[in-house]
């Protein structure tokens, strides 16, 4: 792959995982954003594709088709059937609204390029340039977490969080150490199972899929 | 050796009592898998606290000092609570809330929780250290959910959700931590390794370092329960099973911060004192002004523990900035005092909800005229944990002060003093509503049972001697603060 | 020097109170009292050797105190407190030996009462912060154990240990920040470094240092305004606690200003002694117009305590003024004015305290108003109490006298050399004494006299029987030191004027002359307490003799007459014509009503027939504490208001708390960049 | 004086001292109702009746109220054995009593105040309404001039740097411009209204009343009969005849014997009891126009005494 090319794939990749964060933001219909979501894993794992072919290095290609398998395809997948299974899909009314929300997601990008200024002078390679985007979309996820009333919007938040630190992963580092990479997101992987179970337990023993319901223990 | 035994076991008799269905037996042998982690904890610390650290699986696990001091710390709790599971599962299949399936679930799944503490104080790479954390996390979520009612799969879902944020905001710090090391052109397997990493401390990029401390400070400090990543805390320890709430705050708390010290010291080296200190004084003086602020009008007494864990927390976080030592060891032996004292008190507080059915300060009343036993013990728990001798406490909290001040944040000292006095008022009051007075004319008084009071009793006489005698722990402690302190 | 005794003492106090919990229910008090002896016993011992000697005693040991260490220093002002709690603790735990059948013989307090004084007894042997501070802690929770005895049946005395306890925490931060930063700046912790360095340290450091252990001893010694647990407190106590709490433990507030404004900060500037003064002047007034209208005998005697300490902070104040005006040795009599004065208010108020408890157990009250005629139904406890008020009310031929006479003294002879604005200020404070006598003098004649003279004021009062002997015999003991420190106080200022030699830089080794006359070197001024005695008393018999001899040359050489007294005419007197403490309090209440602010209730209900003739009038009155009602509360209050309002920060949203943690990583990363 | 030959004559002095105030006393007491009755235009009793009164008392019986202890007895024995005491030790008629190293003027009050302590409580023994009455308004009082009157002290010995009271009675003789300074004047106005308090003279008391709800004094003593009450009397008029002998020579020391020798014993005896009659003599005329306060004006007396002395405690500073 030539120069150019590797630069601009991998740019597209990782403006494709940031584009898809804000559209989160943008949309309100839940199907619609677990679609986003699917769309950012499967770009993420291109991104780790386009590394560890550009790096020829097969352990990194691996992992960018784990990625694609479980970020882009298995989880969405688990999603959408929580989202098939409620009857009012949308996020009708999040705490702020959908253009203040994109207007915070602007200033947090913004913010994320400030905040990594040291980090993308260490590693002067177009990887490295592409650092803040990744940052950006964890600050993305956590906005949406701390924003979107549905349970399977809070998930998908903490995804883009996940996400945005892989996207840093990778283009930082090129993936930390295998074990450590494969642990992670396991662990990730195993707390999107539970949530989405507690999210079906709360659902079906007390009808709650709104989390501003479960406002029972506070002081 | 002794490294592996301490993982195995245990996790060897959570495998076992996830297969078959709880029986008091199997409870108690969990409790004795405890035990061996207590005795081998014990036997790690004589072995290093003159020695060279140990290693296992080619430095994949490595014991220092600090390491064996925590798996003290695991142990001497996780006794504690174990004991206390047994009746607590007895007593919920007797009451027909849970199956003997259901059981050997949480019986499982706590022998995990306590491995994967283990694991992250013995991990020798600070990714394996963060997956074991974040397994914590993971596991601890079915605990606090456990009893499947509204409130605890309210708290469960907070607590997963605002700790794996949290917690993936400290993945980040490491993955940078780990670019840091990368660039300074260290191997890279050995990168993630604690002594590698403090060995090149001086040389990683004072840029990415700030970045990446000021994440794992946010991100460990959200399992820590450092304010305002804290607001998990009062829900999930006050929903979870007594003996999870105990093991949770006692230990799974301080194994965050545990990691917290080892990543400071590399910041120290990195960074220079002055910047890691300000952000864990922030932390801790918030934490402090919080768990203060929140305590006066609580209502619910396992809240009223919870916070008082984000106290102790700020405290320990003010400690470790002041970073000397004396510091280090004061925040050690806070730890381990803390951990049997709250342990106590949220085994004691399991107990009262059993007997009195409510949660509520209002609602209980005149303990120790019923119930003198658990009145009593609860009162004790929280003179210890009030910091008053004999009991350790009180002297680790000393030490600290004078450390804060000796290296010139006497004025951070002087609030958290402040901040422990309102929480003394507070916490002194809602005490007396729970503990005094005179019950309903006629009733009798109620006897605890031995089986439970005994643990309960040792932990308190446990955390007094600690108070009292330095010896055999003082050698341990210092040569524990060594590892991490400036 | 051997440190034996310490060691002794620890071993036996910490026996004492194994004892204490472990055995039954039927040896534990005694095993607990003989094991408590063996500590004051260990203690007086090593403590006399320290006067004698003048030599320090120090232990030091490693295993003891995780990191720090464990550092015993007893030098002889040390000694002086010590001599004083172990002779208040022998007489208040020979005291226990019959009390406790009245609700002092649980686990709890078997085992906390020695460890009380056992911390007591080592708290000024204390020679490092961390030593000192742990030994403070450790009496101010087993005082508090000892305060919730009675917690079961009063309401009370739970919110009084509550006051106890948040006050005294709130003390010994203050405490303990103080010595921190001293030895912070010292760079070690013993108290010799600390006072090695303290003459180089900033003077904002010293100032702060001594600002805040003033707040936390002046608390702890019940100095106004931080007294308001005091009056609470002790009376809640049972009576041998109340009788430790008040003639040992307040006077440790009084070493530890003592001990880090004199010994480890060397003196200092002249406000600093100012405000001592002005401080004792406070509390000396406050406590004494409460105790002169007070109707609760140990409420009264509470609040007496805080007047006491108020006089020993004068006279703590005024040696600090001398000492910095550069006249030594009048301020080293100022010193042996203060400790004489402590030693004083240890033996009057301990007899006092137990004698109370005494009343309250034979009568089951100690409300005045329902007291009176127990002179004649106890008369060991009714001579007892009466030694202890006319002591206190600074009578001669008894211990109040002699102190307050040197406290004068110091004050006449130091004054006139001393600058414009402290001569200004003390004769202000000379008056304040004087109105502090006349008022304790009046509180404890009525003490005396409504409880335990004229006729009973209640069917308890009527049946009242002596207490046990070793009740008695606990309360005899201190009042006769009041007795003998009054005629021959010589035999303890040696030791007091070795002691404040120690404290005052360049005083002299004998700032008095003690032989049967107490001269003060230098100075004119002489008492001959033996002397006056010997004159009183041959005075009282030869007018005895006198009124014996003209009756004898008389012709109606009868007995004495029981006759019924005059009542207007009215055929039958009753109790209730007596004048009650609160009536006789009443001139006193009125003419400082505006410290008081007494609340008062009139309740005029009318016939339904007329408005003109009156069916019933209520009238009550009772006096609360102005400071806690007008400082404490509001204080109380406004916590509360901030405690509900952070209620919210906590409202149970999942989104407000991921917000906290944005908001805080959105923070730091602003910060960073 | 030293050896058995100084004893004895320090007991004789005391004896004469005592003997005068013992004697004087009822005498002055006689001398001041004699005036009182001639400028009101009466004839009155002799001047000994106090003396016959008293003679009489003491051959009565004793009577005690049925409920009262041994306190009642006692109080008035304590009393008079503090006038007693005082009266040995006190610069009256010499400024060398014997003891009069140690009578220091503190002292002395103190001495005084257990007097009256011992006479409040033993009112307070009797379980009367009046009893108590009397010993309320009667500490009332005390705690009140116990301020005007220990800073009168004060301001009298700060110049003179000492509160012994012989002491204090030499320096005037010795430097008469110290009696002169503003001071000793202001000290002792402020004294003096401390005495006609504590001995319970107009306006603060009338000694002559027995209408229940005004008296103090007698209020107290009301129980008191045969020689119990010779003995309160007796211990009133002595207390009395102290407190104007002190007055009267640390106003006017001369005359007072400065030199031992019992003639200048007996010419101090004579200075002593001239002093005295004419200020006795002086508050009869006083009291005569004046009417009692009302109870709760009396602290503004007291106040405006304490007042006086503060006044003089500060001059005293002032001044050197």
């Amino acid at each position: 792959m030539s120069g150019s090319a590797y630069a601009s794939s991998l740019e597209i990749a990782s403006g494709v995982v940031l584009v898809c964060a804000v559209v989160t933001l943008w949309r309100r219909s839940l199907s619609a954003i677990v679609k986003a979501l699917a769309v950012q894993g499967v770009a993420l794992g291109v991104v780790a594709l386009i590394l560890g072919v550009g790096k020829h290095d097969g352990v990194l290609i691996a992992v960018a088709c784990l990625v694609i398998a479980a970020k882009g395809v298995v989880i969405p997948a688990l999603l959408g059937r929580v989202v098939a299974g409620d009857p009012a899909s949308r996020e009708a009314a999040p705490i702020v609204n959908v253009p203040a929300s994109l207007v915070g997601a602007g200033a947090l990008t913004f913010l994320a390029y400030g905040a990594t200024g040291s980090v993308v002078a260490l590693i002067p390679t177009t990887a490295g340039r592409l650092i803040p985007l990744g940052f950006a979309t964890m600050l993305i996820g956590y906005f949406a977490m701390a924003v979107r009333r549905k349970a399977v919007s809070q998930i998908v938040g903490l995804l883009l969080v996940d996400n945005g630190i892989a996207l840093v992963a990778f283009l930082a580092t090129a993936g930390v150490p295998l074990l450590v990479e494969l642990g992670a997101s396991l662990d990730v992987l195993l707390a999107v199972v539970v949530l989405r179970v507690l999210a079906a337990q709360m659902w079906s023993k007390f009808g709650v899929l709104d989390l501003d319901e479960m406002r029972e223990l506070h002081d | 050796m002794l490294a592996i035994v301490v993982l195995a076991v245990p996790f060897a008799a959570g495998i076992a009592s996830a297969v078959v269905p709880w029986r008091r037996e199997i409870g108690w042998l969990c409790t004795a898998t405890i035990g061996i982690v207590l005795v081998c904890g014990i036997g790690l610390a004589a072995r290093v606290v003159h020695g060279p650290p140990i290693t296992a699986f080619g430095g994949a696990l490595r014991v220092d000092a600090l390491s064996a001091f925590m798996v003290i710390v695991i142990g001497a709790i996780g006794v504690l609570a174990t004991w206390q599971s047994v009746r607590y599962l007895s007593l919920e299949i007797a009451a027909g809330r849970s199956s003997r399936r259901h059981a050997s679930l949480y019986s499982a799944l706590v022998q995990g929780f306590v491995t994967a503490m283990l694991l992250a104080v013995l991990a020798g790479n600070v990714g394996v250290m963060w997956v074991a954390v974040e397994a914590t996390t993971i596991i601890t979520t079915f605990l606090v959910g456990y009893r499947q009612t509204r409130g605890s799969l309210e708290a469960s879902w907070k607590y997963i959700a605002i700790c794996s944020v949290g917690i993936a905001m400290a993945f980040l710090g490491t993955v940078l931590v780990y670019l840091a090391a990368l660039h300074v052109g260290h191997h890279l397997h050995a990168s993630l390794d604690w002594t590698s990493l403090m060995a090149v401390s001086h040389h990683l990029d004072p840029g990415v370092m700030r970045l990446a401390f000021a994440l794992l400070v946010l991100g460990y400090g959200t399992k820590v329960g450092l304010a305002p990543m804290h607001s998990w805390l009062p829900d999930a320890h006050s929903q979870a099973p007594a003996p999870v709430s105990a093991l949770m705050s006692g230990v799974l708390l301080t194994v965050a911060f545990y990691a917290l010290l080892r990543f400071k010291a590399i910041a120290d080296g990195a960074l220079g004192v002055a910047f890691p200190r300000a952000l864990l004084v922030a932390a801790g003086l918030l934490s402090l002004v919080v768990a203060a602020s929140l305590l006066l009008t609580q209502r619910d007494y396992k809240r009223m523990l919870a916070y008082h864990s984000v106290e102790h927390m700020g405290l320990l976080a003010l400690g470790a900035a002041a970073g000397t030592p004396l510091a280090i060891a004061a925040v050690l032996l806070h730890i381990l005092g803390h951990g049997l004292a709250k342990g106590v008190l949220f085994l004691t507080s399991g107990e009262i909800l059993h007997t009195e059915g409510t949660t509520e300060i209002a609602q209980v009343k005149a303990l120790l005229a019923r119930r003198p036993a658990l009145g009593g013990i609860f009162g004790f728990g929280l003179v210890a944990l009030l910091g008053l001798p004999p009991f350790s406490l009180f002297v680790s909290e000393l030490n600290m002060v004078r450390a804060e001040t000796q290296v010139g944040l006497g004025w951070a000292a002087a609030i958290s003093l402040a901040c422990m006095a309102v929480i003394f008022g507070a916490v002194m009051s809602h005490g007396r509503h729970m503990l005094f007075g005179s019950g309903p004319d006629g009733e009798r008084v109620h006897k605890t049972p031995a089986i439970v009071t005994v643990p309960l009793i040792g932990g308190l006489v446990g955390c007094a001697a600690l108070g009292v005698v330095a010896w055999p722990l003082d050698s341990l402690l210092r040569a524990a603060a060594q590892v991490v302190a400036l | 020097m051997s440190n034996l005794s310490l060691v002794i003492t620890a071993i036996a106090g910490l026996s004492a109170a194994i004892a204490g919990c472990a055995l039954p229910a039927k040896t534990r008090v005694q095993a607990a009292v003989a094991f408590t002896w063996g500590a004051c016993i260990a203690a007086l011992v090593g403590a006399l050797a320290v006067l004698h000697t003048g030599h320090a005693m120090v232990l030091n040991s490693s295993r003891i105190l995780p990191l720090t260490g464990v550092t015993m220093v007893l030098d002889p002002l040390g000694a002086v407190f010590v001599v004083i709690t172990a002779v208040v603790a022998i007489a208040s735990t020979l005291y226990w030996l019959g009390y406790a059948s009245h609700g002092l013989s649980t686990r709890t307090a078997s085992a906390a009462l020695p460890i009380f004084v056992t911390s007591m007894l080592l708290v000024p042997a204390a020679g490092s912060v961390a030593t000192f501070l742990w030994l403070w802690e450790l009496m101010a929770l087993s005082s508090l154990l000892l305060v919730l005895v009675d917690q079961r049946r009063r309401e009370e005395t739970r919110s009084a240990a509550q006051w106890y306890a948040v006050m005294t925490h709130a003390g010994a931060s203050a405490i303990l920040f103080a010595l921190v930063m001293l030895s912070a700046h010292a760079g070690n912790q013993t108290f010799a470094a600390i006072r090695i360095h303290a003459v180089h340290l900033p003077a904002a450091v010293r100032n702060t240092a001594f600002l805040l252990a003033l707040v936390g001893f002046g608390s702890k010694a019940g100095a106004v305004p931080l007294h308001v647990w005091l009056p609470k407190a002790h009376p809640e106590a049972p009576s041998p606690a109340s009788a430790l709490m008040s003639g040992a433990m307040v006077n440790l507030g009084i070493y530890g200003i003592v001990l880090v404004g004199d010994r480890l900060l060397g003196g200092g500037p002249a406000w600093w002694w100012l405000t001592v003064t002005a401080v004792g002047v406070v509390s000396a007034l406050f406590g004494a117009l409460h105790a002169a209208t007070s109707t609760d005998l140990k409420r009264l005697l509470a609040y007496s305590t805080a007047d006491n300490m108020g006089l020993v902070l004068i006279g703590i104040g005024a040696s600090g003024l001398f000492a910095t005006t550069g006249h030594p040795a009048i301020a080293a009599i100022a010193m042996v004015s203060a400790l004489l004065l402590t030693v004083n208010h240890a033996a009057f108020k301990g007899s006092l305290f137990l004698s109370a408890g005494s009343v309250q157990v034979a009568t089951g009250s100690r409300d005045l108003d329902r007291l009176g005629g127990l002179m004649r139904r106890m008369p060991i406890t009714g001579v007892v109490f009466l030694v202890g008020g006319l002591a206190i009310a600074a009578l001669p031929p008894l211990n109040g006298f002699v102190g307050e006479w040197l406290l004068f003294q110091s004050l006449l002879h130091g004054l006139p050399t001393s600058s414009t604005a402290v001569a200004i200020a003390v004769p202000v404070g000379v008056a304040a004494l004087a109105l502090t006598g006349g008022l304790t003098a009046a509180a404890f004649v009525k003490a005396i006299g409504v409880g335990f003279l004229g006729r009973p004021r209640s069917e308890g009062a009527a049946t009242a029987h002596e207490v046990p002997r070793t009740m008695q015999l606990g309360a005899a003991l201190l009042a006769g030191a009041c007795v003998v420190l009054g005629v021959v106080p010589m035999i303890v200022l040696p030791a007091l004027e070795r002691a404040a030699a120690e404290v005052v830089p360049g005083a002299p080794a004998h700032s008095l002359r003690a032989s049967v006359e107490l001269r003060l070197a230098g100075l004119q001024g002489v008492l001959a307490p033996a002397l006056l005695a010997a004159g009183l008393a041959l005075a009282f018999v030869a007018v005895i003799a006198m009124r014996r001899l003209a009756q004898r040359r008389s012709h109606l050489r009868v007995a004495l007459r029981r006759v019924e007294p005059w009542g207007c005419g009215r055929e039958l007197q009753t109790a209730r014509m007596q004048y009650t403490a609160t009536s006789f309090a009443e001139p006193l209440q009125q003419v400082f009503d505006d410290v008081l602010r007494p609340d008062r209730d009139l309740d005029v209900s009318h016939l339904a027939e007329s408005r003109y003739y009156t069916e019933k009038i209520a009238y009550r009155t009772s006096i609360g504490d102005v400071i806690e009602h007008n400082v404490y509360r509001p204080m109380i209050g406004a916590v509360n208001v901030w405690g509900q309002w952070a209620r919210g920060l906590q409202n149970g949203s999942v989104h407000r708390y991921l917000a906290y943690g944005l908001v805080v990583l959105v923070v730091v990363l602003a910060v960073i960049v | 004086m030293n050896g058995i030959g100084g004893v004895i004559a320090a007991v004789l002095v005391a004896g004469a001292q005592i003997a005068a105030v013992a004697v004087g006393g009822p005498l002055l007491v006689g001398v001041m109702r004699k005036v009182r009755c001639h400028i009101e235009g009466r004839v009155g009793p002799p001047i000994h009746q106090p003396l016959r009164d008293l003679r009489k008392l003491f051959s009565k019986q004793r009577m005690r109220p049925d409920q009262a202890s041994w306190v009642f007895g006692v109080g008035p024995v304590v009393l008079v054995a503090t006038a007693v005491l005082i009266a040995a030790i006190s610069p009256l008629a010499t400024t060398r009593p014997p003891l009069g190293q140690t009578a220091d003027f503190f002292a002395i009050v103190f001495v005084l105040l257990l007097g009256s302590v011992a006479l409040a409580l033993a009112a307070l023994d009797t379980g009367t309404p009046f009893g108590g009455m009397g010993s309320s308004r009667a500490m009332t009082i005390g705690a009140l001039a116990e301020p005007a009157l220990l800073v009168a002290i004060l301001a009298m010995s700060i110049p003179a740097h000492t509160s012994n009271l012989p002491a204090l009675v030499r320096i005037g003789l010795a430097h008469p411009q110290l009696i002169a300074s503003p001071e000793r004047f202001l000290a002792l106005g402020s004294f003096l209204v401390v005495i006609l308090a504590e001995s319970g003279r107009l306006p603060v008391d009338n000694p002559s009343t027995h209408l229940e709800l005004t008296m103090i004094h007698e209020a107290m003593v009301l129980e008191y009969a045969g020689p119990d009450l010779g003995l309160v009397i007796l211990g009133e008029s002595m207390r009395l005849a102290l407190l104007l002998g002190l007055l009267v020579n640390l106003l006017i020391p001369w005359g007072i014997a400065d030199r031992p020798g019992a003639a200048a014993l007996v010419i101090g005896l004579g200075a002593l009891v001239g002093k005295v009659v004419v200020a006795g003599i002086a508050i009869a005329t006083f009291e005569v126009f004046t009417a009692k306060l009302r109870l709760f004006r009396l602290p503004e007396l007291l106040a405006g005494a304490f007042v006086l002395a503060v006044v003089g405690a500060f001059t005293a500073l002032v001044i050197r």
